[in-house]
């Protein structure tokens, strides 16, 4: 106990003060403010935590104490994707998601608020030259959730109840659209070509019909491979079903945008786009269509809009068909709405400023230029083959350790001696795989580090 | 500042980052030939802007924005605007964790396995729950896992057919209502009693073999605390149901009650409220589940094991609702969290509370000596964290709204927000002082509203037509709601402009 | 923000950090008693608040300052305000630079040295010089580093009694008057010629056997190089001489001419100004000394040595005029330059140079246009990176002067200084575009300055009692040069208004 | 050469736009701006400069392999002091002198940058209450310039040549001041007591006259002892000259301020209050004084003054006698200005505001008790001795390893092994002092880490 401790985030934790102010509210102790809580409901003991450091010295010491304890990417080499990857992080994004105002803004109106209604739709608006689509909601809470919106958005525009999942999507994609969405809707899923490791176009058709809402896919897929998105926006069209994409953002400078083949839900992550990977803690989902009243009126997030104000030549900013969602329906809006991500929003609209239409451009394609050239030596490497060896590939492709004799698990524990983080074992999560990792590949990657990743897996797969 | 949209500002040519390059012989290597149709035909119209100006820019609309760093922000009420310690943003954004992909070895991520553990032990102290997952990326998500688990929960009994409803109050939050549905409920809504009082009565009579759950916040956003709340948990559950508990205005309550004590199965807290994390503009942030023991088994996936001194993931429990978020939710706000939890222990939780309940019972006894303000419900009792005020008599008196008071507030460096759909309490204003303001900063707060509410007397007009001291004036709402002229981004609005001219 | 005085916000027994706790054995340790009159009576009357008020403080008062990153900050002429990376400030934040200590051994410390090392053959190579030191803690810090470089030179070849005058220009930086001064010299200034550059034929009569050496800033704060440059050394180095070169004015010239072919023995430049360190409100910042192989003798210790692959300091050169400044100056800020150099390599420099120049005169082109704006000397010349303006024929004609127009600039959000004294040129304005801001950055500036020349003579007393949109209005001057009234602490100010009510 | 690069730093780098800016001065190509540079004395060749790295990602991998060379104090236990001390930085400090408006404002005047002058007053302010002193001047260099300024107001003040140098203060600091004060002092030193460490007050008696302007000192001295300041004012007063002191301004929780006892003129270095060490680069200088007008119009410094507005009730701030600046009079002006560390100066008062009267007591306090702590567990090493055993210690001590046979450089490479950094050798500063390290402890240090300390050197002292 340390009866007279004046905490730092308290500042009314003076008890000269706090007697004072219980003075001027006529109570006689704090515990008069509880009255409405019945004695049987008291906590019956203090809780159980452990000695606080009261000191920010000794805070400090002990978090990065902790934080000794992990081994982040920027001291090794690491190959893992699958979700999460690790780009430049330009320093100006660091920036602006760090400044005091940003940070701590949370629900304000549009006019003391200003800069963050502009910095979002802007963002907005950024994405949307991206995706060439009119409209981008404010970001949900990552990938996997603007994925399972889009679904649902897909099942109410067409009234349809079935929804298709390619089987090439990430498992844990699929876990969370299934789980968020089977209270309306059948999921079904659909195979990939062993080979290819797209899309069976075949099997597709197959499951198409007159009950699906949509079709929902990953372009590149979780493998890195690129899908054929024409060929399957003409095939998912012909059902009347809309193809829902998710499409990894910073491929945009050298793929073509969905929407442009016929995408109708749009949708992904923006980790890629300035975050850092935060163990997870860099993602934010983002929501796109075109401008079709209908289907605008399905978004379950908030969507904001630009107006003039009073002043005349002044822009405005504020909530578009707020009537949509969860905090004016409750139950009868659209899914829910609530704090998501926004900050990786106003992030990502600081990478896309920063970048520019020449950034992405160079980014997308030299990322595919690292990838061709992995590709090339990992495949001469005795025993190591391409999972997919003719299919093109952005940023990530599947490793093939089969003939080596080795388990994944083996060779990334083998990699880690050499400071090598290697790529996600898929054994796990794709069994027809066999012993397979997916190997992902960014800007941050130089020839040396290929090469230095070559030669280490020769050397730990060498039989 | 009078700064353009971003757009307005490109200069072709300029650059604000360079690529790497890229090597000669990777330049060389012949990759496979893309699908047809899937290379873009046009580089993205982005701006084109100099680093310098980019920084300016966001730098610019940073100052046109009122973070919580910045202001006695005690008007976001429901919201917990409490002081978020740069110790622990600074913690938070050490390459140590930064730079930590969440797919590594378990090896590499021991210390981040033991904050999110040590931080599932708080939370478990906290509510007196026995299990916890950190994977939801909000409050809301958390609600909606709960919802699921509950689902789960009667589908592992097989009685998800006949339990098609939940139960929940008026002055629960939206999103309780709203995940209830996602997960495929019935939604049935209580209303208070004569006392102001979530009504007993009215939940003993919606109870039955169909209802699911009880979904309910307590304190509710008025601040008031159900002081019977046992006993709406016990209805529940003497038909068989589950009671979930809104954890979300708990900050008033730690130390003092927990879930368990009032018998609850499940129930969250939003860590970017009670446990100090930045709101962010609207997150990231984190939703901690808490479950009892019979529940855990349905906790999303992968959940963290400590077998001796050696943290795991564990994803092979086959009732859990598997995934809620990517990966393990949002690694870097549980740390943030968990420092703050540390800094305080135990007394200082405690202390949180109780200066937060002190802090809003004072400024609720000086606000409502303001002619035309009142605290509708419960009549003469105290709150617990915040209080749901009503200016619906000076609003009559003036012609001056809710709204209206609020946009003049930041004409003087303070707001509050009036989202609380539907207007259950017309002309409303939810104030929550939370713990981080000290007594000057109260009393300063109160004299805004005194001050806005004499001139609405005086000048109403100064009032309505406020706010006269931000970046802008009021914009034209029809924008916002016509599609023929909403514009979600650039490209929209050039082409509607040049469509029909949408002003 | 009207924020006020911290003192103003203290709340009694308010605490905004709580120290490390003294363990019991050690409190129970006896000390050695302290002397007597030793222990403060009396806790420091210093502020009392809460953590989240001082930074609500602290962030406000950032807020009412006009940082570079913020504006088009051109007005600042001499000052070279250039583009601050922010990477390289996030690269100087690492803890690996920052928790350095300044006595670490050479073994842990390699990367640092060699950061240091090659910033130093960055400035040899910039400069032509054959040594550099990057301990000085400025620009003027390293004129008198030079300056005593020049003494110890001469007092080590016996010649100090009879050398004891420096000869500078008017157009100079005052420190290098004022630093030859505090060495021991009489300053000799130049005044320009009838054409408006430096008067070689004064220079020549300046002089003789009692010139320790020429300090000479080039191009001077007028943006007007000397092109006899050449010459004036070498009148120096005729009577046995030195010439130091202040290069605070660097900017135009890099990659362009170099110090030593002009002939100068020794130069300095401002990390802070040419190679895009912040400026931080006026230091920390770092002034590279750069001499010739005949002066490095003179340099201060300790010096960097590199060994192989080792890198090791050296302190043991008897003619070493010893520290000008603690240990090895600001690391920290040598870090930024090098970050920033290491970024844009010698063709990049030769790049800012070359558009630094290009857009001096590209707003002298266009500020010219303005009515009542001239530029004094040189007419009809360019410049190289800034120049100093006069509105001497505005002010004669509308009574506003040089100061209002820059006070009425803050109200558009820019500005520019005028503490250019003496003031030889009158109404005084200095430009220095640097090569950071894009061609609509400088056009907004030269509408902005139009547009006051228009007020000055539509309504001259809208400028002359500017600013109108800043924190404060004009304040009253006499409280800063009346000894009753000044007051440069909160206590004086206290006490003053006590004993005889300083307002 | 990249002769199409766009650099990021310089927007109008862009070819495009710089031959538009070109037509529009009237020139042909930049080199005629450079009209007035004889051929001559253009340079030779290009630079000879490292390749660039141009992308900002390859600019940080290449500086942060750099750093890794580095092993700072925070992954090891140091005891390094000396002038340079590793003390908590509250968090907040960073946070303020990282924001951009603060970071990069510069020489506005008191109404854009009301909050630079408003947050420097403060610090002075601050100051002032710490020192017990009206008149506080906008930080200078370090202490070193501190102490050298001080000793040629004292000589300006009192028109007296000779200045007194104690013997055991910092020898950088003594190189300092002499080359900086020498044109116009007379320099002399006197010597410490070889026991105490302290001043030797009948060596001082020896050397004051009636020509000597100042006495300088530090307390606690170099050596960490607590001089008898008082003592040595009404010596010093006796002759008419005036005492400068030199002062940890950290020690003044607990000590005495230097006015208090009799100081003229208190000065040291604010790095302890809020900077990183940063390699020597979180320096700052203080110089303090009673607000005499004769003394006052010694500073070179600027000095900022409050002051009413035209508003009633507002406070603005200004330049105070700025007339005595080498900024207004060049040469005739006292020393020179210019820019200094005015960052660390708003950095110090974030620090003293967040410490507050408490905060600084229990510093000095916790500090104070260490020392004693840490001075009893050493000198209960065998062969360890403390070398001034009856004083009392401030922060920093000298141990004295003569009796153990071997050399500080030996034992500190010992120490290094188990990841210490032991004190700073004085052996070649001070031979008298024979083989003798000065060990600094501050708040950091928990008593764990002494009795490590402790443990180690007894093992690395072993003979």
């Amino acid at each position: 106990m340390h009866p007279k401790t004046v905490y730092p985030y308290i500042p009314n934790s003076v008890p000269q003060v706090k007697a004072a102010m219980l003075a001027a509210t006529g109570a006689r102790s704090i515990d008069d403010f509880y009255a409405d809580i019945p004695a049987a409901l008291r906590a019956p003991r203090a809780m159980n935590l452990p000695a606080p450091l009261l000191s920010e010295a000794r805070l400090k010491r002990h978090v990065q104490g902790l934080l000794a304890r992990n081994r982040p990417c920027s001291e090794v080499l690491s190959f893992l994707g699958g979700g999460c990857y690790q780009h430049h992080v330009p320093a100006i994004c660091d920036e602006i998601n760090g400044r005091s105002e940003f940070l701590t803004a949370y629900a304000g109106e549009p006019y003391e608020d200003h800069g963050r209604f502009q910095a979002l739709w802007e963002y907005c608006s950024m994405m949307g030259e991206l995706l060439h689509l009119d409209v981008v909601s404010i970001p949900t809470y990552d990938g996997l959730q603007a994925a399972a919106t889009a679904c649902c958005m897909a099942a109410r525009y067409t009234g349809r109840q079935r929804v298709l999942l390619a089987g090439n999507l990430s498992p844990d994609k699929c876990s969370h659209i299934r789980t968020y969405g089977r209270s309306t809707i059948v999921f079904d899923s659909f195979a990939f070509d062993a080979v290819t490791g797209s899309i069976d176009q075949s099997a597709l058709a197959a499951q198409l019909g007159p009950d699906v809402a949509a079709v929902c896919i990953d372009n590149p897929n979780y493998f890195g491979a690129i899908e054929d998105g024409p060929a399957l926006a003409r095939l998912v069209h012909a059902s009347g079903a809309l193809l829902v994409v998710g499409v990894d953002p910073g491929s945009l400078g050298v793929l073509t945008a969905p929407g442009d083949y016929g995408a109708d839900i749009v949708c992904g992550d923006i980790q890629t786009l300035g975050m850092h990977m935060n163990y997870g803690g860099g993602h934010g989902g983002f929501i796109a269509t075109r401008d079709e009243p209908a289907l605008v009126m399905q978004y379950p997030s908030r969507l904001f809009g630009i107006a003039p104000t009073e002043v005349p030549g002044q822009y405005g900013f504020g909530d578009v068909a707020y009537q949509r969602t969860s905090f004016d329906k409750r139950e009868n809006g659209n899914e829910f709405v609530g704090t998501a991500a926004a900050l990786w929003g106003i992030t990502a609209g600081v990478y896309l400023a920063s970048m520019g239409p020449q950034g992405m451009a160079e980014l997308g394609e030299g990322i595919l230029q690292r990838v061709a050239y992995a590709r090339a030596q990992i495949a001469a490497i005795p025993g190591v083959r391409l999972a997919h060896p003719g299919s093109a590939h952005f940023k990530e492709f599947v490793v093939d350790f089969n003939a080596t004799g080795r388990s994944v698990a083996t060779i990334n524990a083998l990699l880690r001696e050499h400071a090598i983080f290697g790529g996600h074992d898929l054994s796990g999560l794709f069994p027809q795989l066999g012993q397979a990792g997916l190997y992902a590949f960014t800007e941050l990657h130089s020839q040396a580090d290929i090469d230095t990743l070559v030669q280490t897996l020769a050397l730990v797969t060498r039989p | 500042w009078d700064e353009p949209v971003i757009f307005e500002l490109s200069q072709p040519g300029e650059r604000a980052l360079l690529l790497p390059e890229v090597e000669p012989a990777i330049a060389a290597t012949a990759a496979a030939p893309l699908p047809p149709g899937m290379r873009r035909a046009q580089a993205p119209a982005l701006p084109q802007l100099s680093q310098n100006r980019v920084l300016r820019h966001y730098l610019r609309l940073s100052q046109e924005t009122l973070g919580a760093d910045l202001n006695v922000d005690i008007g976001q009420g429901t919201c917990t605007m409490k002081y978020n310690p740069k110790i622990n943003e600074q913690l938070a954004r050490d390459e140590r964790i930064s730079q930590l992909h969440p797919l590594q070895d378990e090896s590499t991520v021991q210390g981040m396995l033991q904050v999110m553990h040590e931080m599932e032990h708080v939370i478990e102290e906290v509510s007196g729950m026995d299990a916890v997952s950190l994977q939801p990326r909000s409050g809301s998500q958390a609600i909606y896992a709960n919802i699921a688990m509950v689902r789960a929960w009667f589908e592992a009994r097989g009685e998800a057919g006949q339990r098609d409803e939940i139960i929940t109050t008026i002055f629960s939050h939206p999103s309780d209502a709203a995940c209830a549905k996602v997960v495929g409920y019935k939604v049935i809504t209580l209303y208070p009693d004569a006392d102001g009082y979530p009504d007993l009565a009215a939940m003993q009579a919606a109870v039955g073999p169909r209802t699911a759950a009880l979904v309910i916040t307590n304190p509710e956003d008025t601040g008031i605390f159900n002081p019977r709340i046992a006993q709406f948990v016990q209805a529940a559950h003497d038909v068989g149901a589950l009671a979930c508990y809104d954890q979300a205005n708990a900050n008033g309550l730690l130390g003092i009650t927990r879930a368990r004590d009032a018998g609850f199965d499940l129930c969250h807290f939003n860590l970017h409220k009670t446990f100090a994390t930045p709101h962010a503009c609207g997150g990231p942030a984190v939703g901690a589940c808490a479950v009892t023991q019979a529940l855990a088994p349905f906790l999303p996936h992968p959940r963290i094991v400590k077998d001796g001194q050696r943290y795991r993931l564990q994803t092979d429990e086959k009732t859990s609702i598997g995934k809620v978020a990517a990966f393990m939710g949002a690694a870097s706000i549980v740390l943030r969290a968990y420092a703050w939890v540390m800094n305080l222990g135990a007394d200082g939780l405690r202390e949180v509370a109780e200066v937060a309940v002190l802090n809003n019972n004072y400024v609720m006894r000086q606000l409502l000596q303001i002619k035309g303000l009142s605290a509708p419900y419960a009549n003469g009792k105290s709150r617990i964290e915040q209080v749901r005020y009503s200016w619906r008599e000076l609003s009559e008196e003036t012609g001056v709204h809710a709204e209206d008071i609020g946009l003049r507030a930041a004409d003087y460096g303070v707001h509050y927000w009036t989202s609380h759909h539907p207007y259950i309490v017309a002309e409303p204003a939810t104030i929550e002082p939370t713990e981080a303001y000290s007594r000057a900063d109260l009393d300063e707060f109160v004299q805004i509203m005194a001050h806005i509410a004499d001139e609405a007397r005086s000048t109403p007009q100064t009032v309505t037509s406020a706010p006269h001291r931000c970046p802008t004036r009021r914009v034209d709402t029809k924008y916002l709601e016509d599609p023929r002229q909403w514009a979600m981004t650039w490209r929209a609005w050039r082409r509607k402009l040049a469509e029909h001219g949408a002003r």
